[in-house]
């Protein structure tokens, strides 16, 4: 176990959920723990379970396209509920169309979350970034507390 | 969230009865009334527009002439956020692509009934310039605008909304002109739903089909279209046919008269057209025994509908096998992607590329048939003693009706689907290829496969784990889910290096 | 204008035989001294680089291995006029399209020994920073600088010189490290030249192919092919094996011991299937019979030859069928064309795309064989008993040689070309699609088919002619030769209006 | 019959006769007398073959790509034969890889050729092209007369 709590969606009128939930078997079997809310999920319920659970980081899935109009205001969401600092990843195939990925992943650091990752992304990819992602939290908070 | 009419649960018993007239008037009642645009809904101008289409406009016209004459036709998917996009998008699959049926797919929040949003996405899309749904919000725009994207082509058209709430948008689409709708109950609330209830699925299908008949009854013959591929992830031949036959009983049953059934390409091309075969047969069969012989049910194949690769060139050799599939398995049709598949929804021309390329597949494919190939009657068998313990099963639990034997059906898990988003369906069975890549069941969960059948399926998995050096577990299935869509450098290794 | 050696006829007449050493010694001394670049061939430096090359760099290797696992492998064509572009298409075909065969194309001054022709041209594209050459100039750049390609991918290259003279070019591409060449004498004079003997023709490749017995002597084993698909234009497989097994014999006759037959693809997926297996077959059967049953005779499969469609998407489906055609018949490898076939030479990039869609294609056609399938059956049998008159002909026309048999079968009329530009086959057989789009004789001109067979022949193209209401005659040949290349609305018109 | 003479052949060390011949054939059902050379015609034969039948018209015939290199300076050919009025066409697949057409036009247009015709180009379209040339020619040389 890692000691870290994620939760997993996809988020708004989405139910592509095999991407999803193939990502929440691996984030598990990396010893994460996941709470997964699986498919057609309001921002709202990706937040009060993340409150619920404590959770360190929201992994949000949008694959229908969609995603740029259910995801604005998500950090937004985030801070009024007083997870100002929780890790925010969002994947799949975010806008419509085949669009040119360093324009959308720029749209959505904007928006407010820590990584965006482009279709095709490998589950390794993902756990070995969240590892890096904690492993440098660990040591901001190490020098916070010194 | 999820609409249900509160009058049918009221007035009408879950049955695979045909709604009774005076009631049925009183559901469109309550139904047209949920959003401004239901009130332009004028059934009998409707008929009358209905009336005034030439035959090569109308879909159930159009695919019966398809089986006749033995052709394989193409129709894309494809829908943008406003009216004029729709417009454009529609001519250029006509013009460029040589589409044989021209689609409306309408975006997921008219898909969740959720009208509001969509018209947000509407404005933002004008707003941007691009759009910002992934289909057309056919609900907003009302039967009598919508109508302008029928008068653009000279097609047939058809609406492929992905949804489990038909109610409005079928309404919407078949006044506006639309002479087919893709959708059902089990198969659409199964793959698009994650609270929905069978229940509520199948009443809100028999809802749409019920409409069709009474198009029907004043003349008007519309193309219904049942969508087998579920998931569309590694959906089992048998796993698609057991919902086909289910939904046409239940479409059959309010007065349905031309039925598609789609089946999800497996991409193997012996199993596809065994599936098709076995397809047709089966859904003839049950129909017939249940006093329907006089239902159409031409079969409709899909390109992969599981994660593509990233590559165009590989995406088009998908694309052209797609065609090359559905020709010689004998489909009356083949619905068509497109090399951005991976990517998200295609521009118009990528999208009418892919239609060219199919139909030119299809062409190659001459009037090649395996009908006579041992293994293909072989597959076929199998699949049909797949197929028949599950419906029989199904039919026996529900006490000879479908509809009540389906909601049972899924609760006692003798009928699953795999990777369902669905609350109500276990989803514990697991597909995965074998090691002559045809599509397996590596876990039945509680459905009542025949034991002996159940071996093959294992046997074959086991010599794939075997070949592979991996464990007979779930990793069969979950890779399987990738396979397509990795590279080909994993696909076919270097001869001598294997990279 | 044409190079045959005077020595050779002076000293040898002609047979069948092995040359002998002594005097094939005399030829190749004869042959070098025609252009600078000859002194640099050193067969001794050859034989040590070539034993220094690792296995998968030997394409004799490669194809035994693909074989033996039933692989299909990849290889494209391409040439350029200068060594840097050379080299910079060899690299993208095997990193971009994972070519497993790697090529170089001769250019057609090279083929007709214009090397001063060849060097202008090397000159203007130097010039103007365009290939102004169909190919690379081998000869003209010697045996030592064509090395570099050698060394700048990690793949077995093959020269393909399509010509009827390939004395200096094998000398050139053997002693630079090529361990594949492709061409024969039959083949190539009556598919690419006009004037030239069969005779010389057949003593040319015999040089060629005595000179891989004189590596195979020293210990290095190289790769011959035929070209069977002659003209390119609607050969049907009778003919294509004809030319296969009787230049086989030639080639065997010399102490070849790792001959490809290539085969045109008719793209009839049961026809190219049945034509493999009996050119596998009938090629075996009578090497045999001739006392060479220890030659590897691996199909190679080739994309379409004849006229290409205009449009890409088209082009992209005849591109992936080819893999699909190649694979499900069993071909060891499939020689690919691109989606700029119809305008002229390919890009690097287009001719690696091509590489990738038929790659996807071969794996998408997974270990599928038709091998029961009946109407497979009957069309292997009908095409055996298609050849075997006409080789059985030939071998008796010939009193026992293969070589003599040829030139008076060819006299005769026995053997027959169709659409060939050279004046020594009559080339009045004339081949044209059936009503089902297998590849049929419509004019057999001389050759001695038996009754019964042609009567199928007849019968089938009868039916097409009933079907498209035009006579039985000459223009259904000519529509055949064109059919490929029509635009979609012609080839699959709409359903309704025909348009 | 139509009365005119027309030269066909494939110029160069070209041996795709297949176009050109049915191309022949074609032109002989529609009137024409062919004089036809065949497959890997070098420049000077047309020429000869022109003189000797006293031909209206050169078809000359590229598809290998090397039409560029082998019909620079054909018309100049023709003109020292004292040929400079005849019609010279030339078709086929001109230059060597997919270029854009109207350059390759220009390009063999400025060497001299009357007309260009692209790759895939039907029979019939090169028969009706002749008709009108001719057609022109008859009222030039009409006009002439007067
Ligand atoms: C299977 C599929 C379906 C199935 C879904 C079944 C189900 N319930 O899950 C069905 C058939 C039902 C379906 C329906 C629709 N689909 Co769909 N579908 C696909 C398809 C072919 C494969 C998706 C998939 O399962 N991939 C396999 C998994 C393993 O990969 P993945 O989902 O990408 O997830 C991986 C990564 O993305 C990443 N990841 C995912 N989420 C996250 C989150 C985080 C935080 C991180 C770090 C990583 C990450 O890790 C995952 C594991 O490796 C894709 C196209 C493609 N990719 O080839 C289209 C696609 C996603 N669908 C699309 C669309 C539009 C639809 C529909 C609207 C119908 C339509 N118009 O065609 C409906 C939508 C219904 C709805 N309301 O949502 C579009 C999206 C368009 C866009 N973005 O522009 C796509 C791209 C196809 C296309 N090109 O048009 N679909
Ligand atoms: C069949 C074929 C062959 C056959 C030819 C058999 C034969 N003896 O005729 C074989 C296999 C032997 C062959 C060999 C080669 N070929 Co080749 N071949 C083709 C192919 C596939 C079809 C040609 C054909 O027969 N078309 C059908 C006929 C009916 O059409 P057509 O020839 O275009 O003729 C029509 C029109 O063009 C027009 N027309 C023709 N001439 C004229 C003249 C006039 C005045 C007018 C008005 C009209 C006109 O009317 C004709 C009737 O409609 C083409 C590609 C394609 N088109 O798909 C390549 C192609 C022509 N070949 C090509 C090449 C390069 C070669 C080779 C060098 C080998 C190689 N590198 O791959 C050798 C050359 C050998 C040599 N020394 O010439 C290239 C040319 C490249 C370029 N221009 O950039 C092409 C375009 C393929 C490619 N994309 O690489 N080939």
């Amino acid at each position: 176990m890692t000691g870290h709590t994620l939760v997993t969606g996809v988020i708004g009128s989405d139910t592509h959920i095999v991407g999803n939930r193939i990502l929440s078997m691996a984030l598990e079997d990396a010893g994460y723990h996941v709470v997964a809310l699986g498919a057609l999920t309001p921002s709202e319920d990706f937040i009060k379970a993340a409150i619920e659970t404590a959770a360190d980081a929201i992994m949000v899935s949008s694959l229908y396209g969609q995603g740029e109009l259910d995801c604005k205001g998500f950090r937004d969401l985030c801070i009024e509920a007083g997870l100002q600092d929780i890790l925010l990843y969002v994947g799949g195939n975010l806008v419509v169309g085949k669009q040119d990925w360093d324009g959308v992943e720029r749209r959505f650091l904007d928006m407010g979350f820590d990584r965006a990752f482009p279709p095709g992304t490998r589950t390794n990819d993902v756990i070995e970034s969240l590892a890096r992602d904690f492993a440098a939290r660990a040591v901001d908070a190490g020098m916070a507390d010194r | 969230m999820s609409y249900a009419s509160p009058l049918d649960k009221e007035l009408r018993p879950l049955s695979a009865q045909q709604i009774p007239g005076d009631l049925f008037a009183r559901l469109r009642e309550e139904n047209l009334a949920r959003w401004p645009t239901g009130a332009e809904v004028d059934l009998d101008e409707a008929v009358e527009y209905h009336l005034s289409l030439p035959r090569h406009k109308r879909l159930p016209c159009v695919m019966r002439q398809a089986e006749a004459e033995g052709r394989c036709l193409t129709q894309p998917r494809g829908g943008f956020g406003t009216l004029e996009l729709q417009i454009e998008l529609m001519q250029i699959l006509d013009r460029d692509g040589h589409a044989d049926v021209v689609p409306t797919t309408t975006d997921s929040y008219t898909r969740n009934e959720r009208w509001e949003q969509a018209e947000a996405g509407i404005n933002e899309s004008q707003k941007e310039g691009r759009s910002m749904l992934n289909g057309f919000p056919m609900v907003n725009y009302g039967p009598k605008r919508t109508r302008q994207l029928i008068e653009a082509i000279d097609k047939p058209a058809i609406v492929l909304s992905g949804t489990s709430m038909p109610r409005l948008t079928g309404e919407v689409g078949y006044a506006a002109g639309y002479t087919g709708y893709l959708g059902s109950g089990l198969a659409y609330v199964t793959s698009y739903t994650k609270e929905m209830t069978i229940e509520e699925g199948i009443r809100n299908y028999q809802y749409l089909d019920r409409l069709v008949a009474l198009y029907a009854a004043k003349g008007v013959e519309l193309h219904r279209r049942q969508p087998g591929f579920l998931t569309g992830t590694n959906i089992p031949p048998s796993i698609a046919i057991v919902t086909c036959v289910i939904d046409a009983l239940l479409a059959a049953g309010q007065g349905v008269k031309s039925y598609g059934l789609e089946m999800g390409q497996t991409l193997h091309l012996i199993q596809d057209a065994a599936a098709i075969r076995a397809c047709k047969e089966l859904a003839q069969d049950y129909l017939a025994r249940a006093g329907f012989g006089d239902v159409a049910t031409p079969i409709i194949s899909l390109h992969w509908m599981g994660a593509w690769p990233q590559d165009d060139a590989q995406c088009a050799a998908l694309v052209a096998y797609g065609g090359t599939l559905a020709a010689i398995g004998g489909a009356a049709s083949v619905t068509t992607k497109s090399t951005h598949e991976a990517f998200g929804i295609p521009t118009p021309q990528a999208n009418a590329e892919g239609l060219r390329m199919t139909r030119m597949a299809i062409y190659l494919a001459r009037q090649i048939r395996l009908d006579e190939h041992p293994e293909f009657l072989a597959e076929v068998d199998l699949i049909k003693r797949e197929v028949r313990p599950i419906l029989d099963a199904t039919l026996e639990i529900g006490e000879g009706d479908v509809a009540v034997g389906t909601v049972r059906a899924c609760e006692a898990g003798i009928l699953d689907i795999p990777w369902s988003p669905n609350r109500q369906v276990k989803s514990r069975i697991m597909p995965a290829r074998d090691v002559d890549g045809y599509l397996r069941i590596l876990d039945p969960g509680d459905m009542p496969f025949d034991k002996q059948v159940l071996e093959i399926h294992t046997e074959r998995l086991r010599r794939r784990a075997e070949r592979e050096g991996v464990p007979l577990d779930r990793e069969l299935a979950v890779s399987s889910v990738y396979e397509m869509s990795e590279p080909l450098s994993r696909l076919v290794p270097d001869l001598f290096t294997g990279k």
